[in-house]
């Protein structure tokens, strides 16, 4: 019996850590392949630029641990952008009030729809996906208009430094400990697991599902109207072509990190682990230098497959022995 | 013990489905600390019944009272709040999520800032769940357990919430005698503190030893109510079915008519030495034409998967299945199919039925290939099928294309015998065919296995009710951790016999 | 009633969609339009046929779009060997494709979403590996393939057609397409019960490779140059709006044919709406968002209670 | 750039299609920026790390060529550590991809952006490092000589006048026209749409623009956006492709509507060699230039930069444009 336990163990730690561990190996290889790979320089630019996908990941899981799954974050993240360039003019607070306003009520009504009504949340958020787009087009004239940040404080917010890493970072840090206490050890994470793990008991246990589920769906476009103003201050800008695609690097990046899609498992570490691999993937494309940008896609696509086979075939060797 | 205003009350509900009433002007009036039992044959409402007091389903009419007062709960959240909690006939957790956090979801202790203090929260379960004989890793995922460890920590779960009420749809049907004795110590201790008991259970020594009073559906009406004392077992079988007692009496108990012993043959079957690291050991069965083989021991003894091992749906470490002499190729339950040996699964929700689909899709299914012709499905021949086992196992549904999760748990057990009869097994391998179903389609079932293995089929019968395996079979092995330890024939076939196999080595 | 506008809410919307434009929209009547229509739909309704079988199994194939991408490569490397040896190049790549897909759904047990988002990303990036950049061709069979009509009707929309009264047939009256949906419904149970589950999975999804790579081919004739780079961008979003909104649950379980036509249809109608009535792309998305809404609602399985 | 007449003669013809300059450097721009106001130090361009960011896919002619120029340059020129990253069309990723390379020691920044604006902490990067970025045929909105050293391209803007002129003289001044606009958000979508919606109401007023609607700079959109148009405007008289493969789209379109070449004019943007030989079959009727080769210019650029010399805060280039006068012999100099 104790054996059993044992290798499921090691079973359950490959599903969830094996994003580390494969982080952790393409590290050392970059850095034994490229000089210029592990310099503080690069670190921080792979850092700082994973930070704003792994804010947008991070409510992703939720959704994903919740049983769900969100395709609208890309079109709120590139409208929270622009809502709060557009509001910086108004200064720091709409700014930063305008994007999650917005991107939180988008995230609401989502909610209400997919937990009222027994919708899939595929096509809920795909129409989301569609129809915030449209409404980031309409406020930005056709994508005509770009909004400059025209409040220093907020685009101090997105560039200011410490220690070499700009205040995102360390958002995004707050956010990721908070995340993780939120999962694990209040009832709201509880409830989410739960209805992610089996929605039908969960309800017979008590749990109080449509509100979980508006609540998870609120977070996610909270999280990604953040992200996405977040990243306005840094660009100083409300650039309206970002965000396309980014729902699947969300989804890839938690999926990477461990977390079942099929609801109920998973953690907010193993994401933050898939979103740096991605941006380390990234980075050694570019180390490399001299791929074609159609060999690259090749590349990514064949490493995604391959990461999750790698995962599945350990966890699941594991298992049967 | 009675009080003069009953804590929870139903008057006059009713509950419609689509095609059914499955409840009719129903009154039930429980008092604190009365154990209530509600009976009634698979679809009677048992289950609607409870759903309606937990507040899963709205009445359609009708009025629910709950401490002197009108009643109304939304959702299942609001009747636990207000003290009703429920255990229900399908273990209804959480399977991802660790024992624990499972146990106590939706109160965890709080620690500093109102965050869950993980380690009281292992402690509290911990401590929990010794009080009802379970000793496991609380931190492990619940699904590691086995089911009825599983129903086991339901039963904690609820009953160890603030409740007034707690009902249990039918929890020992997933319970070893040893954990059922562990029920009837908490049962009794509810009762001592006041606390009320709808009790729901197919299995009447149970009724008797537990309950105080009893109501009797049939047909989602109220057929009897009153004192359990008041009605022997013979006069309460004949209020469930409905029919007179004189057509019970002359049944029996259970239907299984056999002339023991009297088959021989060489064996259609022969499964040689199942081996797989931690759940089989080296098991050795065999079955004959018209044989009838009791599979016993304890839950979790490896009768399941001894069972799937036999059909191709558990890898194995070593061992042989020979059908009619010749090696069964591994790796699917295909080849075992078409060689004759089909297998009755023991989870009916989850490795039964296709809840999407109809009745008749249901019971065609594994029979498409001979009942299609170069790929394609003949209806006609379908439907001629369909409609012999229909009404052959008197399945109840509106019609054949009433889609089948809509079907009670027994009815829907019969389509899934229907959809193992239809390819025309050699062997039928059934693991808990009268899990939960009711007195009437029980004895339908056993009376069909008779009629099966007079025919010339071999069966494999995995039951946890002694009586059933006893009565029903001609030979039995029992297992113990994955291996044979005993076997028993001919005049051996006894309960007691039993009992002494698993517990002789049990104390080795 | 529900039941009714349930099953048949979509054929209500088409309908509706068609009385506003004969009204509203001029020369929306003339047997050209109709068939500009039909001819533009027909690509996403051989997709969506195989789309449905996938989500009719409880998956769901992201790859459609790349593998049209894959289609159109081979079809321009392999034109110089005549079109019938491009489109069955194309159909093998299609079907490969498909086979890498359904084995890791079935045999490695990788999620389908996961599974088929690997291969978005990579068979685009391999298609654009193959053809780097448009190639346009002056093959006369291929682009009879794509603009010649038969009685009036254009090829491609035969061809939809058929494909669609095939497809039905496989879902109704088959063997396999009785067994797509079972393993949909309950895998473990189709398993225990003799299923072939894995092949027919793989089968699942090299059926939909194929078709990706068919409605690929069609698409490619229809714009006589091969474009790997766009070609079929973002159309597994419109496949898998088309089958939902054709009442075919995402749960899987259940396939419904014809609807998912219709879902198609309806999208297609709508798109062509707002384009001729030259909305802004704002406003297209943003109604486009409430018609799927709308149109899912109530198409939806209602939960009882 | 706004105010400037358009180039009325095209381009010489003899540069084998190599681009030409029309706001020759250090003039007419405001004051030249040099490596001293700058505040960089010189460099060997050759043995230098030098980064080239490219914003789309090598997919479409216009990359394929604009690429193709600048590592076929800086190989001529003799740089041997040239670093190039693609963005895929994702602008968040050229951003990560020119922070990297300025991680990776890039002394010389040549990036072709996604988007004008949203380049604050690449800027703020490569001041510090005192990075001189050369923008090629996208601008960026900042300060040149400061934040960036300058911008060699072409004014979208101007070639939708361009353009505009084009179709006057095509439709007669009067008609009904229709645009075929780029991808939505992007610059110059917005560029190319407003030069020619300007140019349009400023000298004939008889033209109504009635339609326009998105074909995201794809040919096969192009085509099914056409295909909608000339149901529900079959008097439409032009059509404005806002670059050559929507308008080559727009061709297929007409062919299967049985329209014959010159029915609807077509105008279109880029030069490339399908669309000029469009002309030449008379399906389209002319195409603004927009020249993707930089690589010349700019390794010109930067290395009288580093040689001390003053730069313009702009490199116009002067965009050649076809028509049926020109297109036949102009045929090998496409791209
Ligand atoms: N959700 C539903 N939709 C339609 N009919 C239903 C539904 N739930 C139950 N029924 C029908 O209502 C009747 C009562 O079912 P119920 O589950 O209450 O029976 P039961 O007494 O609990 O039976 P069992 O002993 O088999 O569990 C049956 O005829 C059943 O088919
Ligand atoms: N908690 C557990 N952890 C690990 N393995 C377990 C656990 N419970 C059961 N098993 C394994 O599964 C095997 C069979 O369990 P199962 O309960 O299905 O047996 P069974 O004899 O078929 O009982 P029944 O048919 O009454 O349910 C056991 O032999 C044991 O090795
Ligand atoms: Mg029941
Ligand atoms: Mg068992």
């Amino acid at each position: 019996m104790t054996t059993v336990t044992r290798r499921e163990e090691i079973g359950r730690v490959l599903q969830q850590h094996g994003a580390l561990m494969v982080l952790g190996v393409l590290i050392v290889v970059g850095t034994l392949a490229f000089d210029s790979f592990a310099t503080v320089g690069n670190a921080a630019s792979v850092v700082v630029s994973s930070s704003f996908l792994a804010v947008v990941a991070i409510g992703m899981t939720f959704v994903i641990i919740g049983g769900g799954i969100d395709l609208s974050v890309g079109s709120l993240f590139v409208l929270g952008g622009v809502l709060a360039a557009a509001g910086s003019r108004y200064g720091f607070a709409a700014a930063l009030l305008l994007p999650l306003a917005v991107c939180g009520l988008v995230g609401l009504v989502q909610g209400l729809i997919i937990a009222r009504t027994g919708l899939a949340p595929f096509i809920v958020t795909l129409a989301g996906l569609l129809g915030v787009r449209g409404l980031m087009l309409a406020i930005s004239d056709e994508g005509a208009t770009t909004y400059l940040v025209s409040d220093p404080a907020f685009a101090a917010l997105g560039q200011g430094e410490l220690l070499g890493l700009t205040y995102p970072v360390y958002v995004t840090i707050v956010l990721v400990l908070a995340a993780m206490v939120l999962l694990q050890r209040t009832g709201f994470g509880q409830n989410v697991y739960a209805i992610g793990g089996n929605e039908q008991a969960a309800a017979l246990m008590g749990v109080p599902v449509t509100r979980t589920k508006v609540l998870v769906y609120l977070m996610s476009g909270l999280l990604a109207g953040l992200a996405g103003a977040l990243n306005a201050a840094r660009l100083s800008s409300g650039v309206t072509i970002l965000g396309i695609g980014m729902e699947l690097d969300a989804i890839a990046a938690v999926v990477i990190g461990g977390t079942l899609l099929t609801g109920g498992a998973g953690g907010v570490t193993g994401t933050v682990a898939g979103v740096l691999l991605l941006g380390v993937i990234q980075s050694l494309i570019n180390q490399v230098g001299n791929l074609t940008s159609s060999f690259q896609q090749v590349v990514s696509g064949a490493f995604l497959a391959l990461v999750v086979v790698a995962q599945r075939l350990l966890s699941k060797a594991q298992r049967l022995n | 013990m009675k009080r003069t205003e009953p804590l929870l009350e139903a008057r006059g509900i009713t509950k419609r489905f689509p095609g059914v009433v499955a409840l009719d002007d129903v009154h039930l009036a429980l008092g604190a600390g009365e154990v209530h039992a509600l009976v009634g044959e698979n679809g009677a409402g048992k289950s609607t019944l409870i759903k309606v007091f937990t507040g899963v389903y709205q009445p359609d009419g009708g009025e629910l009272r709950y401490n002197g007062a009108p009643a109304g709960f939304a959702s299942p959240l609001e009747a636990q709040r207000a003290g009703i909690s429920t255990i229900y006939q399908e273990v209804n957790l959480v399977p991802m999520m660790s024992v624990a956090r499972n146990l106590l979801l939706g109160r965890e202790p709080r620690g500093r800032l109102g965050v869950i203090d993980t380690a009281r929260l292992y402690g509290h379960a911990r401590a929990v769940l010794r009080g009802f004989g379970l000793d496991t890793d609380v931190r492990r995922p619940l699904r590691s357990l086995g089911v009825g460890a599983q129903q086991m920590v339901a039963l904690a779960r609820a009953v160890s919430v603030d409740a007034k009420v707690v009902i249990m749809d039918e929890p020992t049907s997933s319970l070893e005698p040893r954990e059922v004795e562990t029920l009837f110590g908490v049962i009794g201790r509810l009762r001592e503190s006041g606390i009320a008991v709808i009790y729901v259970s197919h299995r009447l020594d149970e009724l008797y030893r537990v309950c105080d009073n009893v109501t009797v559906l049939r047909d989602g009406r109220v057929a009897h109510t009153g004192p359990l004392a008041d009605l022997n077992r013979l006069k309460l079988i004949s209020l469930m079915l409905g029919r007179d007692l004189a057509e019970v009496k002359s049944g029996g108990l259970t239907r299984f008519n056999r002339d023991q012993g009297a088959v021989d043959g060489t064996p259609v079957v022969e499964a040689r030495g199942l081996t797989r690291r931690h759940v089989l050991s080296d098991v050795t069965v065999s079955v004959r034409p018209g044989e009838v083989v009791g599979l016993g021991g304890l839950l979790g003894a490896g009768r399941t998967e001894t069972a799937k091992a036999i059909v191709g749906a558990l890898p194995l470490d070593g061992g042989q299945v020979l059908v009619a002499g010749a090696p069964l190729p591994r790796g699917g339950t295909k080849a075992a199919i078409s060689a004759g040996v089909s297998m009755l699964p023991e989870d009916r929700k989850a490795e039964g039925i296709i809840p999407g689909l109809s009745v008749r899709d249901n019971i065609a299914l594994a029979a498409l290939p001979s009942l299609a012709r170069a790929g394609v499905v003949s209806d006609s021949r379908i439907d001629r099928v369909v409609e012999i086992f229909m009404r052959r196992l008197r399945i109840k549904a509106s019609s054949p294309h009433q889609v089948v999760s809509e079907l009670s748990g027994g009815n829907q057990q019969k389509v899934l015998l229907a959809r193992w009869l239809a390819v025309r097994p050699k062997v039928l391998l059934l693991d808990e065919p009268t899990r939960g179903i009711d007195v009437g389609a029980k004895a339908e079932v056993q009376a069909l296995i008779d009629e099966l293995a007079g025919e010339g089929l071999g069966v494999l019968l995995i039951s946890s009710d002694l009586e059933e395996l006893v009565e029903g079979a001609d030979r039995i092995l029992v297992l113990r951790e994955g291996a044979v330890v005993g076997e028993l024939s001919g005049e051996n076939v006894t309960e007691a016999k039993i009992m002494a196999a698993i517990a002789e080595r049990a104390h080795d | 009633m529900t039941r009714w506008i349930r099953d048949y809410g979509v054929y209500a919307a088409v309908l509706a969609l068609l009385v506003f434009n004969v009204l509203f929209t001029p020369y929306f009547l003339d047997a050209a339009n109709f068939r500009t229509q039909l001819v533009q739909v027909s690509p996403i309704v051989i997709i969506s046929l195989g789309m449905a079988l996938v989500i009719g199994t409880k998956g769901i194939d992201l790859s459609v779009g790349s593998v049209m991408a894959l289609a159109a490569a081979l079809t321009a490397l392999y034109l110089g060997y005549g079109a019938a040896v491009a489109l069955v190049v194309a159909l093998i790549g299609g079907a490969v494709a498909g086979a890498a897909g359904g084995t890791l759904v079935a045999y490695v047990g990788i999620q389908p979403i996961v599974a088929t988002l690997a291969l978005l990303v990579g068979v685009r990036g391999l298609a654009n590996v193959l053809v780097p950049q448009l190639v346009e061709f002056r093959n006369p069979d291929l682009i009879a393939l794509g603009s010649s009509s038969l009685f009036g009707v254009p090829l491609i929309v035969i061809i939809a057609a058929a494909l669609t009264l095939v497809v039905a047939f496989l879902v109704r009256r088959t063997t396999f397409g009785r067994q797509v949906v079972a393993i949909g419904g309950n895998r473990a149970a189709s398993e225990l019960s003799g299923l072939p589950v894995k092949r027919v999975l793989v089968l699942v999804y090299v059926i939909s490779g194929l078709l990706a790579a068919l409605a690929g081919v069609l698409a490619t004739a229809r714009l006589q140059a091969s474009d790997p780079t766009s070609l079929g961008m973002f159309i597994e979003l419109s496949a898998i709006t088309a089958v939902v909104v054709g009442g075919t649950p995402l749960s899987g379980g259940r396939i419904r044919v014809a609807s998912t036509v219709m879902g198609a249809l309806l999208m297609q109608l709508l798109s062509a709406t707002l384009i001729k009535h030259n909305l802004p792309q704002s406003w297209t998305q943003m109604v486009q968002a409430v018609i799927i809404l709308a149109a899912v609602y109530v198409t939806r399985e209602r939960v009882k209670r | 750039a706004k105010g400037e007449e358009p180039q009325t003669a095209a381009a010489p013809s003899s540069t084998a299609g190599q681009q030409v300059v029309k706001t020759p450097t250090g003039t007419a721009e405001g004051p030249a920026c040099t490596l001293e106001r700058f505040g960089g130090a010189a460099f060997d361009l050759k043995s230098a790390t030098v980064g080239f960011s490219q914003s789309e896919k090598e997919a479409n002619p216009f990359r394929i060529a604009e690429t193709k120029s600048i590592k076929d340059e800086a190989a001529k020129v003799g740089i041997t550590n040239l670093k190039v990253t693609n963005a895929q069309s994702q602008f968040s990723k050229q951003i990560t991809d020119v922070e990297q390379l300025i991680a990776q020691g890039a002394k010389l920044l040549v990036i072709a952006p996604l988007n004008s604006d949203g380049w604050e902490p690449v800027l703020q990067q490569a001041a510090a490092k005192k990075v001189p970025i050369i923008t090629v045929d996208r601008k960026i909105n900042a300060k040149a000589c400061t934040d960036y050293l300058t911008f060699i391209g072409s004014d979208f803007y101007e070639q939708g006048k361009r353009a505009a002129d084009k179709m006057i003289e095509a439709v007669g001044g009067k008609g009904k026209v229709a645009i075929l606009l780029g991808a939505p958000g992007n610059n110059v979508t917005t560029e190319r749409t407003n030069g020619f919606k300007d140019r349009v109401k400023e000298k004939a007023p008889g033209i109504t623009i009635s339609f326009e609607q998105t074909g995201e700079f794809a040919r096969e959109k192009g085509q099914q956006v056409t295909e909608q148009l000339i149901q529900s405007n079959p008097d439409i008289n032009g059509i404005y492709a806002e670059n050559d493969e929507m308008a080559l789209g727009a061709v297929t379109a007409l062919k299967g509507a049985g329209k014959q070449p010159g029915d609807i004019k077509i105008v279109s943007i880029d030069g490339t060699r399908s669309a000029v030989q469009a002309i030449v079959d008379g399906w389209l009727h002319s195409v603004i230039e927009s020249n993707p080769r930089f690589g010349p210019l700019a390794f010109e650029t930067a290395a009288k930069f580093l040689g001390g010399e003053g730069i313009a805060e702009k490199v116009i280039i002067s965009d050649r444009e076809y028509d049926q006068a020109n297109a036949k012999d102009s045929l090998g100099e496409a791209y």
